[in-house]
C-alpha cells in the first residue's frame, strides 16, 4: 500500500516531468521562430551574421546559464537580490522534478531573454560584441532581476504576479534591446533629414513562420510554467493557460491587423505578424490569472499598444528597432504585466480587488527596467569604449555577412 | 542588324511573345529588372506608409535583322500596352556582329 | 485506498490532458504547413496574401469557434442537427478532460478545415471576402455538419465512422474549396484557348518543408483524436493509430510518385508531395479501424486516386485548384472515408462486413458534401454578389501583395 | 487493490508510450531538418532532387522497415548476427511497451540512417539508384548491425554502449555515406587541378533553420532512447540525457566557430551549424552513460575534430561530401562512441575504469564500420555497373532538376 | 539619344537616384550583376578560403538626350564613388530609336 | 571600344571566365537571364506536361578595347561550345565613351 502510494506519487512527478521537458522542447524551438523572424526581417546581406547570433545565443547561453546563471537565478536567497551561486548547476535528483529538468526549463527562458535584442541590434553591430553582451546578459543581468520574481527574491515577496515572464523574459530582453539599439544609432539610409524610411525585411515568408513557430512554442513557454500537470487541478491550470494564451495571440493579431488597415489604408503583414507576438508577449505574464475573456481583451490591447508603440519608438525616440523588438517584448511585455492588475479574476482591479496588486505590479514593471536599463547601459557603453559596438560604415553597407564571416547566405552558380 | 530592348510589364509577357512569334522573332533573352518611371505606388511597412516609383518590369532583348524591326515593334506596342502609366518603352540600337557560339556562325545567319 | 484511487484516476485524466494538449500543438503547427505548402506552389507576388489568408484563418477560427462554433458543435444535440449554443465557451471543469482542453482540440480542427480553401482560391480573391468566408464556415459550417458526426448528431447515430476528420474536417474544407474555386474562376492565363497551363509554384522547397510539418501534425491530428492516452488499449490503439498513419502517408507518397512516373515518364516533386498528404487525409477516417495492411492499401489507393483527381478537376471541370486542396481534401477524404466501409477490421466489406456500413459512410460523405456545398454555394455567392469575390485583372496581374497589403514579401537593396 | 495495481502499471507503461511517441515525432520531424541542411548547402539546380531523395528515404523507410526491417533488428537473436524475420510486423500487443510503438520508434530511427547518405552524393547521383540504395539500407544493411547492438546481438553481449546511436545509427550512415561518395566522384569543377573548390551552398537560411530542427529533434532521438518515462530514475534518466545534449550541441558549436575564427580568421557560419551537429553526434552514444560536464567536452571535442575532419576528407581524401555528411556522422559518431570508453561515469578510463571499456567500444566502433564499409560497397558498386549510379556530365551540369524530374524547385513568372 | 549603363556599388543606387534626379534624369531601370573587376575579397565556405573577384554589383540603365549626358556623368561620379577600387564604370553609347508602349510616342517625347 | 553580349550556358561561364582571362579580358559583368530560342525541354508540374523554349542562361556582358575582340571571340567560342543546341550567342556593338567611377578618368584607361 504505502508502496503502490509512493509508485503513485513518482508517477505524478513523472507525468509533470515529461510535460516540463516537452515545454521546453517547445520553447527551444523559439530559438529558430526567433531567427527566422530576425533574418526574414531584415536584408539579405546580413543574414549570416544574424543567425550565427541566434546560434550563439543559445550555445553560449546553454553554457553560461549552465555555469552560474541558474544558481545566481534560483540559488538559496541572498538578502532577496540573487542566489547562491553554484558552479555548474545539474545534481541528479528529485526535488519536485528532477534538477535538471528545472536547469534545462529555465536555460530555454534564458536564451529566449538573450535573443530577444539580437533583432533590435541587427545589422550593423560588431559579431564580438553581441557576443559579449550575450554571455553577460545569460550570465548576470537576467539571472538576477529573474530572481526577485521567481527565484524567491523581493519582488515575489511583494506578490509580484508574472506567471511566464512578461517582464521577467520579454521585457528583460525589450529594455535591453532600447539600449542597445540607442546607443548603436540608426542603420546608414534608416533616417533621411530626421524622416525614417521603410528598410523592407528580404524575406517575410520566414518572418511569417517564425511567427507560426513562436505561437507554437508559447503553448510550451505559459503552460510549461505551470511546472506540473498531474492531478486536477494542474490538469485544468494547464488547459486554462493554454486557451488564454492562444486567444490573446489571435485577438492582438486581429487587432493589430484591423488598426493598420485604419491608418495604413491596407492590413499590413509585417504589422499583423508582430501583433500576433504582441498579444503573446500580453499574455505571458497573467496568462494563469485572468479569464479567458480578459485574455483576449489583454490580446487586443498589447495588439493596438504594438502599432502605435512601433510609430513612436520610430518617428519620436527615432531609435532604428529593424524587427520592432522593443515595441514587442519590452512595451508589450510591460503592459501585459501592468494589466494583470486590472483583470486578474482574483485581485485585479476589475474584479473588485482595488488598486493594490496593480501597484505591485507597477513596482515589478519598473524595478526590472531600471535594473536591466542601468546594467544594460553599463554593459553596452563599457563594450562601446573597448572592443567597439559598432561595425564601421562601409561593413555595414556592403553586408555584415561577407566582412564579418566570410560568406553569403545566398549563392547562385 | 538591330538590338531592340522592351521594358515592359511582368505580366505582358507572355502575350508579348507570342505576338512576337506572329512577327518573326521567336530568339530572345530576358530578365527582370526594377524600374523608375512615372508610375508611383504607395506602399508601406511596419507603420512607415511610402511612395515608390520603383515597380518590377522585365527587360526583354533581341537581336533581329532591320526588316523584322518594325513588325516587331508593332508587335510590342499592340500587345504589351494598356494604356496605363507604367507601360514601358522600346529603344532601338545597332549592333555590329553576331555570332552563334554553337557552330561558330557569323552575321544573320548566328541571329536564329 | 480510496483517496489513492482517485489520486490514480486523476492522474489517469492528467495523461490524457497532456496527450492531447500535445497533440493541439502538433494540429496547430499544421497551420504553418499550409501556410507554406500554399505559399510554396503560387507566386510570390501573392505570397503575403496567402501569409495573411493562413494567419487569420487561424485567429479569427480561434475567437470565433471559442465565441460559438464549439458550443454548435458538441452543446447538448438539438434534432440531431445541431448543438445547444453556449457563447463564449470554456468552464474550467473537467469532464472526462478539462473541458478548455477540449475545446482547443476541437479549434485547431476547425482552423485546419477553414484553411485548406484558401490554397484553392489563392491568387485571385479579394482578401475581405476571404475573411468573411473563413468567419462563416469556422461559426456555422464546419460546427453543424461536424456536429452530425462528433457532436451526437444524426449521423454518429447511425454508426458512421470518421474517426479523425476524413470528413468532418478534410471533406468539408475540400467541398467549400470547389465551390469557391469554380464561383472565383480560374487565374487569369490558367486555361488559353481551354487549354490548361501550368503556373509552377514559386518556391518547392517551402512547399516541401510544409508537407513534411503537415506529415508530422497529422501525429497528433489522427492519434490525438484518441482522446486519451492511459490505460493498456488506449496505450495501444494511439499507438496504432500513429502506425497507420504513417504507412498510409509513405505509401501515397510512394503510389502517387510512381503513377507521375508513368504517366509524365519521371518522378515528379509536386505530386509526390500531395500524393504524401493524400495519404494522410485518407487515413484519417479508419485510422483507428483498419490494419496497418489496409492502412497502406487505403494510403496507396488515395495516392492514385490523387493523380487522376488532379487532372479531372483541372482538365475535365476547368477549375483552377492552385494547391490541388480538392483533390487531396476533397476527393481523398470522402475515398478514404468510403474505404473505412471496406477495409474496417469490424464490419468491413473485405472483412466479411457485408455492405452495411459501406452504405452507412457513402450516406455519411454525401450528406456532409451536400450540407457543405449548399451552404458554401449559398455564401460565396452572397459575397459575390456583394462585397465581390474576386479581385480586379489588373490586381490579379501585377500581384494581390502590393494592391491588397501594400507590402511585398521580398525586397531586395 | 490488485485492481489498482495494475492500473498504476499500466498507467506507468502509459506515461513510457507517450514519451516514446512524441520523441517518436520529434524524430520524425528530423527528417525535414536534414531535407533542409542538404538544400540549403547544395545548388538550387537540385533542390527537387534532394526533397525527393528526403520525402523517399521516410517513404521507402517507413514501408520497408515494416516489411521486414524490424524484424532482422529486433526478432529472436540468430547466432547474435541478426534477428528472426517476421512479415509486416506490428501486432497490437504491450510488451514493456505497444510494439506498434517500438516499430514507430525504430522507423523513425532506421529512416535517419538512410537520409544520411543523401547529402554525401547530393548532386550527381541517379535517382533510381538512390532509391535501391535506401531500399536496401532499410532492409538489410542497418537492421543487421543494428541487431549486433540493440537486438541482442554479439556486440551488446560484449557490454558495448551506444544508447542513442552514435554508431548504430549515424556511422552506419557516415560510413555508406563514405563508400557511396567515394565511388561517385566528386561533382564536376569540385577539383580543378587536385585542389578542391568551393561549391557554396545556395541557401544557408535553409541549413540553418534545418539545424535548428534537427537539435530539437535530438531531444527525442536521445532522452526518447531511454524508452521509458515513469518512475523516478527514468524521470532522472531523461532528463539528464537532455540536458547532456543539449550541452554536447552548444559547446560543439561554440568550439567550432572558435577553429573556424583562428582557422580561416572569421566565424564561420557554415562550419559552426556543422559544429552543432557534430556535438550532437558525439554525445548520441553517450549521453546517458556521462556526466553533464564530460558531456560539453565530448560536444567540444567533436566540434573541433569535424573541422579538421572536413578538411581532411576534402583536401587529403579528396571525396567530395557536399554537405559534410561523412564527417558529422561518420567521424563524430565514431569518436563520441569511443569517447565514452573515456568519460563514462562508471567504467570510462578517466573514472578510473582502465581501458576495457574502451576496448569493447572500439570493437563496436570498428566492426560495425567493416560491416557498412564492405556491404555498402558491394551494394553502390552493383547499382554501379547495373542501373548506373552517377548521371551524365550534362545533366550533372544543368542540374538534376529538370533532367531526373522535370520540375524546377524556384519559378518566377 | 543615348543609353547610358552605369555599374555600381548596391549600396550607392539610392544616393545616385537621387543625384539623377538634380541632373533631370527620372527614368531608369536597373538590376543586380556580379561583377568580375579588381576588387578582390576573401571567402571562405566549410573550411575553404578562396579569393573571389567576383562581387555583386547594381547595373543601371537610362536613355536620355544628348544635352543631358554630361550633367547626368557628373551627378554619377560625384554620388556613386567612394575613391576605393570597385565603384565601377559607366559606358555611353548611341541608340537609334525610342518607343513609348503605352502611347506609341517616338523620339525624344518618348524618353519620359 | 565595343561592348560585347555573350549569351552562354550557365555551367559555362568559369571555364568561359578562365579562356576570356587568357585572352586579356579581366572585367566584364554577368546576370542570369532566361532565354526563348530553339533548345526546347519538357517540363511537367502537377500532372501538366508542357514544353518550353525558355531556359536559365547567363548574360555576360563586356567593353574592351577593338584589338582584344578577336582574341575575346576566340576564347568564348571555344570555352562555352557544346556543339548542341542553345549554346548561345555573342552581339558586339560600338561604344561611344568609357568612365571610370573611382578616378573619373576616359577612354581606354577607363576599361581595366
Ligand atoms: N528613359 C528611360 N531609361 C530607362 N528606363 C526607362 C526609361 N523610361 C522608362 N523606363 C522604364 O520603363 C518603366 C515604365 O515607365 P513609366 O514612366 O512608369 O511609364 P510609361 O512608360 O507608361 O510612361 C520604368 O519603370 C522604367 O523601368
Ligand atoms: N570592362 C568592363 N566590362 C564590363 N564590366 C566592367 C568592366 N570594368 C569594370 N566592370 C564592372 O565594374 C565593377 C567594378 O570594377 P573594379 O575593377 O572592381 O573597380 P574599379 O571600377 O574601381 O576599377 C566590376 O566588378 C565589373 O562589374
Ligand atoms: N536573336 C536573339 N536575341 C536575343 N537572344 C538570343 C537570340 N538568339 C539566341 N538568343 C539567346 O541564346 C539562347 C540560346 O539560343 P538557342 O537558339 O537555344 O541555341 P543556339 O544558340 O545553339 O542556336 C537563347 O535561349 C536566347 O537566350
Amino acid at each position: 500500500m504505502e508502496e503502490l502510494s509512493t509508485t503513485v506519487s513518482d508517477l505524478a512527478m513523472s507525468v509533470d516531468n515529461i510535460w516540463v521537458l516537452i515545454a521546453t522542447c517547445l520553447v527551444m524551438f523559439m530559438q529558430a521562430g526567433f531567427a527566422l523572424v530576425e533574418v526574414g526581417f531584415t536584408r539579405a546581406k546580413n543574414a549570416a551574421n544574424i543567425l550565427m547570433k541566434n546560434l550563439m545565443d543559445f550555445a553560449i547561453g546553454s553554457l553560461a546559464f549552465w555555469f552560474i546563471g541558474y544558481s545566481i537565478m534560483f540559488g538559496e536567497d541572498i538578502a532577496g537580490f540573487m542566489g547562491q551561486i553554484t558552479l555548474f548547476f545539474g545534481p541528479d535528483e528529485v526535488d519536485g522534478l528532477p534538477q535538471i529538468t528545472k536547469l534545462m526549463f529555465q536555460t530555454v527562458f534564458a536564451a529566449t531573454a538573450a535573443t530577444i535584442v539580437s533583432g533590435a541590434m541587427a545589422e550593423r553591430t560588431r559579431f564580438g560584441a553581441y557576443l559579449i553582451y550575450s554571455l553577460v546578459i545569460t550570465l548576470v543581468i537576467y539571472p538576477i532581476s529573474g530572481h526577485w520574481t521567481w527565484g524567491g527574491g523581493w519582488l515575489s515577496e511583494l506578490g509580484f504576479i508574472d506567471f511566464a515572464g512578461s517582464t521577467v523574459v520579454h521585457s528583460v530582453g525589450g529594455w535591453a534591446a532600447l539600449i542597445g539599439a540607442a546607443l548603436l544609432g540608426p542603420r546608414v539610409g534608416k533616417y533621411v533629414n530626421g524622416q525614417a524610411k521603410a528598410i523592407p525585411g528580404h524575406n517575410l515568408v520566414l518572418g511569417a513562420l517564425g511567427v507560426f513557430i513562436l505561437w507554437l512554442g508559447w503553448f510550451g513557454f505559459n503552460p510549461g510554467s505551470q511546472l506540473a500537470a498531474a492531478g486536477k487541478d494542474n490538469a485544468i491550470a494547464i488547459s486554462h493557460i493554454f486557451a488564454t494564451t492562444n486567444l490573446a495571440a489571435a485577438a492582438g493579431a486581429v487587432a493589430s491587423m484591423i488598426i493598420s488597415w485604419m491608418r495604413y489604408k491596407r492590413p499590413s503583414l509585417s504589422i499583423t505578424l508582430n501583433g500576433a507576438l504582441a498579444g503573446l508577449v500580453g499574455i505571458t505574464a497573467g496568462c494563469a490569472a485572468v479569464s479567458l475573456g480578459s485574455a483576449a481583451i489583454i490580446g487586443a490591447i498589447s495588439g493596438v499598444a504594438l502599432v502605435f508603440s512601433l510609430e513612436f519608438i520610430e518617428n519620436k525616440l527615432k531609435i532604428d528597432d529593424p524587427v520592432g523588438a522593443i515595441s514587442v517584448h519590452g512595451v508589450c511585455g510591460a503592459l501585459g504585466t501592468l494589466l494583470v492588475g486590472v483583470f486578474a479574476t482574483e485581485g485585479g482591479l476589475l474584479n473588485g480587488g482595488g488598486f493594490a496588486q496593480l501597484g505591485v505590479q507597477a513596482i515589478g514593471v519598473f524595478s526590472t527596467m531600471g535594473w536591466v536599463v542601468a546594467t544594460s547601459f553599463i554593459l553596452f557603453f563599457a563594450i562601446k569604449k573597448t572592443v567597439g559596438l559598432r561595425e564601421s560604415k562601409r561593413v555595414e553597407e556592403e553586408g555584415l555577412d561577407i566582412y564579418e564571416h566570410g560568406e553569403s547566405v545566398y549563392n547562385s552558380i | 542588324m538591330k538590338r531592340v530592348e522592351a521594358i515592359i510589364r511582368k505580366t505582358k509577357f507572355t502575350e508579348m511573345q507570342a505576338a512576337l512569334h506572329e512577327a518573326g522573332i521567336d530568339f530572345m533573352s530576358y530578365w527582370e529588372v526594377r524600374g523608375v518611371g512615372k508610375a508611383v505606388e504607395e506602399r508601406s511597412y511596419r507603420g512607415i506608409v511610402y511612395d515608390t516609383s520603383i515597380i518590377e518590369r522585365i527587360m526583354v532583348t533581341f537581336y533581329c535583322q532591320d526588316q523584322f524591326l518594325d513588325p516587331a515593334i508593332k508587335a510590342i506596342l499592340s500587345s504589351a500596352k494598356t494604356g496605363e502609366i507604367g507601360d514601358g518603352k522600346i529603344f532601338v540600337s545597332d549592333v555590329e556582329r553576331a555570332i552563334k557560339i554553337r557552330n561558330g556562325e557569323e552575321g544573320t545567319d548566328a541571329l536564329n
